[in-house]
């Protein structure tokens, strides 16, 4: 098993016709994602490598039968596009975009309210289930299948642990990049939650970040709610304070956002603290080994 | 991005808020004439991206059109150095010549978005005046906060809340609610990320009024708001920076280390930032290139590197995913050719294209260290700074 | 509440909604002048408060501004009577002028509050021109519906989804969805009940023009709205129920019966009226005198009732709660001590101060019939009329 | 026992200075009901009828422990009132104001998607359970306390009903007028699920209108999810179609509309139909009756 995504994701790709959006589109199929239906407004009636290309999202769900969708919509653009999937009735939406404006997330997250819609992002590198199907950015061949989740609000630190793992030859279920945006669509604690329940994972690396208090939160479920061993890095030690570092959600503000702090929360809730980012395979060949025993 | 305080105060004054009356000097002749105008007497306000200006300096009485003159001319031209800003200060070319005011009291009003509600949240407080996240440290129940349903709007309920929480009296709490009312509205419609009154004086004669008044801006939300960006003063902020932003690198912080890092991805950033430290050294910046498909980029961080007096070696370690590795390298090299790097340059690259990538360096001829991993790679950045020559 | 189509109009372009070129007039000279400037032909529309106008003949084309004249004699001052309005018609007093428009296409725009999901509806249709309660009887696929969530406004993909779902061209897409967004934004901010344009025409030239309209509010909102209740058109109501209005009483409606009813709430005042008919006879009027605590209300309602010659009984059934019966009948008192009242009244009270209320109205003298419960109220008025005179 | 209100009730007025509100105030502590708060910004410190005055609901909550609200504050500030009622916590928020514009109901709707609070009305006539509190405008003279429970869109025609029953001996558990507005805060199912629990209510009388489709969602309940009996009858059979009868609900749009059609679904769903507005109490009478076999 694996969560959020495999081999019966049907997915759509929104903005499939854009520079970046017709390039992975072109990846997740490669990597043997069924990648049914695009969605650019204008286009619609168009291919892109083969896939039909729609006007709407209902359009694409009604023609296509998608029932995941992944966002490469220009920033100002983007929340409306993440607005038009859950309304069409997507289970599963995962917006890459990076640079929405705050506002436009918190009409997002009003609205998503009443709704039933997963939001993967925005400003991430999306999901995959490593043999099963991608839908994001990542490269697909670092990637090994095996029993390891994966959840982190970075991207590209994200490739490095996954480099780390699969070298050590742990393989994954599914990694999981939340984004690095204040407002995620996701946090730690549901997608910690989901890992939980899927029978093949047996063991999550959590990537945190300075800023916010989402790594504190996931110590509490960590403590109160997950039976499975948990390693985590928090990025950002050694930041200074008060400065926004790239991620908008990567600021310190109070003795909360700090990165030491937050790793102390995840240590008395029980996960295993990799100090430094070289060491997490490590870190999770141990629990492994331990879990093998 | 930000605005200066009489920018501020233009657009809260049209949204209906009550400021102080004033006019902007650019010369001492005009602070001159502007305190005439206001009656004979001014308070002088150095416009300045900076807190803490009154302490420092930046914030002085005229009791006359002349003295406000011989004011002016000590104030603007100068640096002003206060605790939010480095050693080197921020230039005041601007004066804010307002109207003295009488206040009987100072209240706090600031609007931002609650991360955990995911909503605006409006705070209030009786300790107006001080800086608000001290009084949210020490005296947080004397901040009053209510969340703004988008559904809704700010309603009249929640400013009554408010205003009476912070212990207006009676006659002043329909205005201060009216005003609060104007103050969201300007948030939500300008994409501020802090709208803030503070204080907010209740003035002698009992009415409201905005003494001073700070507007942030959502940095994502520019392609809307083209008349904000045109009030942006570049002045104000790190010239460094600034370059950088201008040459297509959205995020580089300088920090006080030596090695100036190049890296794809802010979170990586911060983690390659992190492991040199493990290692025994310091960056000398964040720097996260992006996605960076262009050898510009590349290009434009080596300079601000070399421009940098503190940077000792160079650390590049890019994973490509959205970004290739090839450009990168294309990029490195290209940074050789048009600038006289001096000091070690580490590099790693793994991902996309990455055997292009490196054959490029190779077949380049440079002097670059190569490294295996990240690790190794930070490793070797400490070893060349300690060793202080390229290898 | 209702404007005419010219003010609707004028409201939409002001929201950037294109509109034909056109021009009120309330003259055949003016009509004439207007046609000039149009380029010398033009459409003279009625502005009557009723759809149908079309076929009833309140719409008409003039190929010079001299046959602009003559038509618009012939309309002015007459009354229009259509398919909406009662024989007597309603009058036609202003005319819209209007360039002529070569129309290649017509589609179906309108926005009303759906109530079983408490959010605005946006319906659009390819069956424009057309009645579309008929459209929605007959063939609902037809309408393409989306809902406003105001935590987020209308959003430009729902004007996608509308335009492309009644098959506009590409080019127009965009058009229309910034067209119908602005729409939306009237209809929020004027508290709208209905902003409706049938047809939205697809011009010859391939643009979107609002050829008619329709703006109806919400009376509920009037408050603050005080600039849309200057643009009410009296002569198009029914003059009883102006009458009625301005008079405090809210609601009432005049139907085909004999028995005039006064009662004191609205689901009441049905009940009534399917009392009456149950038993054997039928209510002139639907009238819910509401709390009515003055008797000015009172002594109105039998005005009303008094000049209207079909009524040949009065029926009076208040159950007070809020209201007090006791002013109830110093009202009825009060009534026929200035009005001639020449037929049977009976009355029925119950509820807050009865006993006081019987009390006047037994010392008043008065040639009352009074009921125990309202279904003996409801029989005795039917009694009344059957027999024609005061018992 | 009894739904919505009872002894337990601390009672909160909205809008208590005014001449509505201090009247009513005073009446539904005569009734007995625990009256012990008011609210009207500005006149916070005072009293009426020796009930505390509040500037805000918060206040009045901390201040007196009020856990129920009624509303006399007028139309134009009514929305705001009851948001601030539910954004105090209370659960039971009652609406007597007439007039407010739907916009701003659509928005109070809105906003109580994601709150608990159960809200009566507005324009209606309020709650009463019999002998144990009033938070409404009936006179609770002609109530008695009893087995049956009402509901009713209408104001005086539920007193005419409620007399009826009185008159006949059968007495009420709790009577709620859910109001004329075309959104009402709280429907007929949503009352008659409180009743289906109800362990004291034996038999429910519901008093529907023209307009809308509320009856309809009634019968399908009735049929569905209600053991007791229900009496019902529909006001405005003589109405003339597409005109609006005072209350804004009671318009008849389409043949869903009609007075007839309501009464037939409510037939067919198993309901007691009394054809007159006359005939309801002994229409009640003939199902006690039947019961007490």
């Amino acid at each position: 098993m694996s969560i959020l995504l495999d081999q019966k994701t049907r997915l759509l790709v929104q903005g499939i016709t854009g520079g970046e959006g017709s390039f992975h589109a072109e990846r997740c199929l490669r990597y043997g994602t069924k990648v049914v239906a695009g969605v650019t407004p204008g286009k619609g009636g168009s291919q892109v490598a083969g896939v039909p290309v729609f006007n709407t999202v209902e359009q694409a769900v009604a023609g296509a039968g998608t029932n995941a969708s992944i966002i490469f919509v220009p920033a100002p653009f983007a929340a409306d596009a993440i607005l038009e999937a859950a309304d069409a009735g997507l289970k599963l939406v995962i917006c890459i975009t990076e640079g929405i404006p705050i506002m436009d997330m918190v009409r997002v997250h009003r609205h998503l309210d009443r709704r039933t819609t997963t939001l993967i992002g925005p400003n991430c590198p999306g999901v995959i289930s490593p043999g099963k199907a991608l839908a994001g950015i990542m490269s697909g061949d670092i990637h090994l299948p095996g029993n390891v989740g994966l959840v982190s609000r970075s991207g590209t630190l994200t490739y490095e642990s996954v480099a780390q793992l699969t070298k050590l030859g742990i393989g994954q279920t599914t990694c999981v990049g939340i984004g690095g945006d204040p407002l995620p669509g996701s946090t730690f604690v549901g997608i910690l939650k989901l890992f939980e329940k899927d029978r093949d994972t047996r063991a999550v690396v959590l990537i945190g970040e300075i800023g916010g208090t989402m790594e504190q939160e996931a110590a509490e479920f960590i403590r109160s709610g997950m039976s499975k061993p948990v390693v985590a890095f928090v990025a950002g030690a050694t930041a200074p304070p008060g400065r926004r570092m790239g991620h908008a959600g990567a600021i310190i503000s109070g003795s909360s956002g700090r990165a030491e702090e937050k790793m102390e929360v995840l240590r008395q809730a029980g996960a295993f603290i990799s100090q430094s980012p070289a060491g997490i395979g490590e870190a999770m060949k141990k629990v492994m080994d331990r879990l093998a025993q | 991005m930000k605005v200066h305080e009489y920018q501020a105060k233009a657009m809260m004054a049209r949204s209906g808020i009550p400021v102080p009356r004033g006019e902007v000097a650019s010369t001492p002749e005009e602070a001159c004439a502007a305190t005439s105008r206001l009656g004979g007497r001014s308070v002088l306000k150095a416009q300045v991206y900076a807190g803490g200006r009154g302490k420092a300096g930046g914030i002085q009485t005229a009791n006359s059109p002349e003295e406000a003159e011989a004011l002016a001319r000590g104030l603007l031209g100068t640096r002003l150095v206060t605790h939010q800003t480095g050693p080197e200060g921020v230039p005041v070319n601007k004066l804010l010549v307002e109207e003295p005011v009488s206040i009987a009291g100072q209240l706090y009003l600031g609007i931002v978005i609650d991360l955990a509600s995911r909503l605006p949240v409006m705070m209030a407080s009786a300790a107006g005046g001080m800086d608000i996240e001290e009084v949210a440290r020490d005296q947080p129940d004397k901040i009053i906060k209510v969340h703004v349903d988008l559904a809704t709007g700010f309603r009249a309920y929640q400013g009554r809340k408010l205003a009476y929480g912070v212990g207006l009296r009676q006659e002043l709490v329909n205005p201060a609610a009216a005003l609060m009312a104007s103050l969201y509205r300007l948030f939500e419609a300008s994409d501020c990320s802090l709208a803030e009154i503070n204080p907010l004086a209740i003035t002698a004669k009992g009415e409201l009024l905005a003494v001073d008044a700070k507007l942030n801006f959502d940095d994502n939300a520019e392609f809307r708001h083209k008349d904000l960006v045109e009030m942006r003063d570049d002045e104000q902020e790190d010239p460094i920076e600034v370059r950088a932003k201008k040459s297509g690198i959205q995020n580089y912080v300088k920090v006080d280390g030596t090695i100036g890092c190049m890296v794809n991805g802010a979170g990586l950033a911060m983690a390659v930032m992190d492991l040199i430290t493990l290692c025994g050294g310091r960056a000398a910046n964040f720097l996260d290139i992006g996605t960076a498909n262009n050898t510009d980029r590349v290009v434009n961080s080596f300079r601000i590197f070399m421009a940098d007096p503190s940077v000792r070696a160079i650390l590049v370690n890019i994973f490509g995913g959205m970004a290739r590795t090839d450009i990168i390298a294309s990029g490195i090299v290209e940074a050789h050719r048009q600038l006289d790097i001096t000091v070690p340059v580490v590099v790693r690259l793994a991902g996309t294209n990455v055997q292009e990538g490196k054959r490029i360096l190779r077949e380049s001829g440079l002097k670059l260290i190569e490294a295996a991993d990240f690790k190794d790679a930070a490793e070797k950045a400490v070893a060349a700074v300690q060793g202080g020559k390229v290898l």
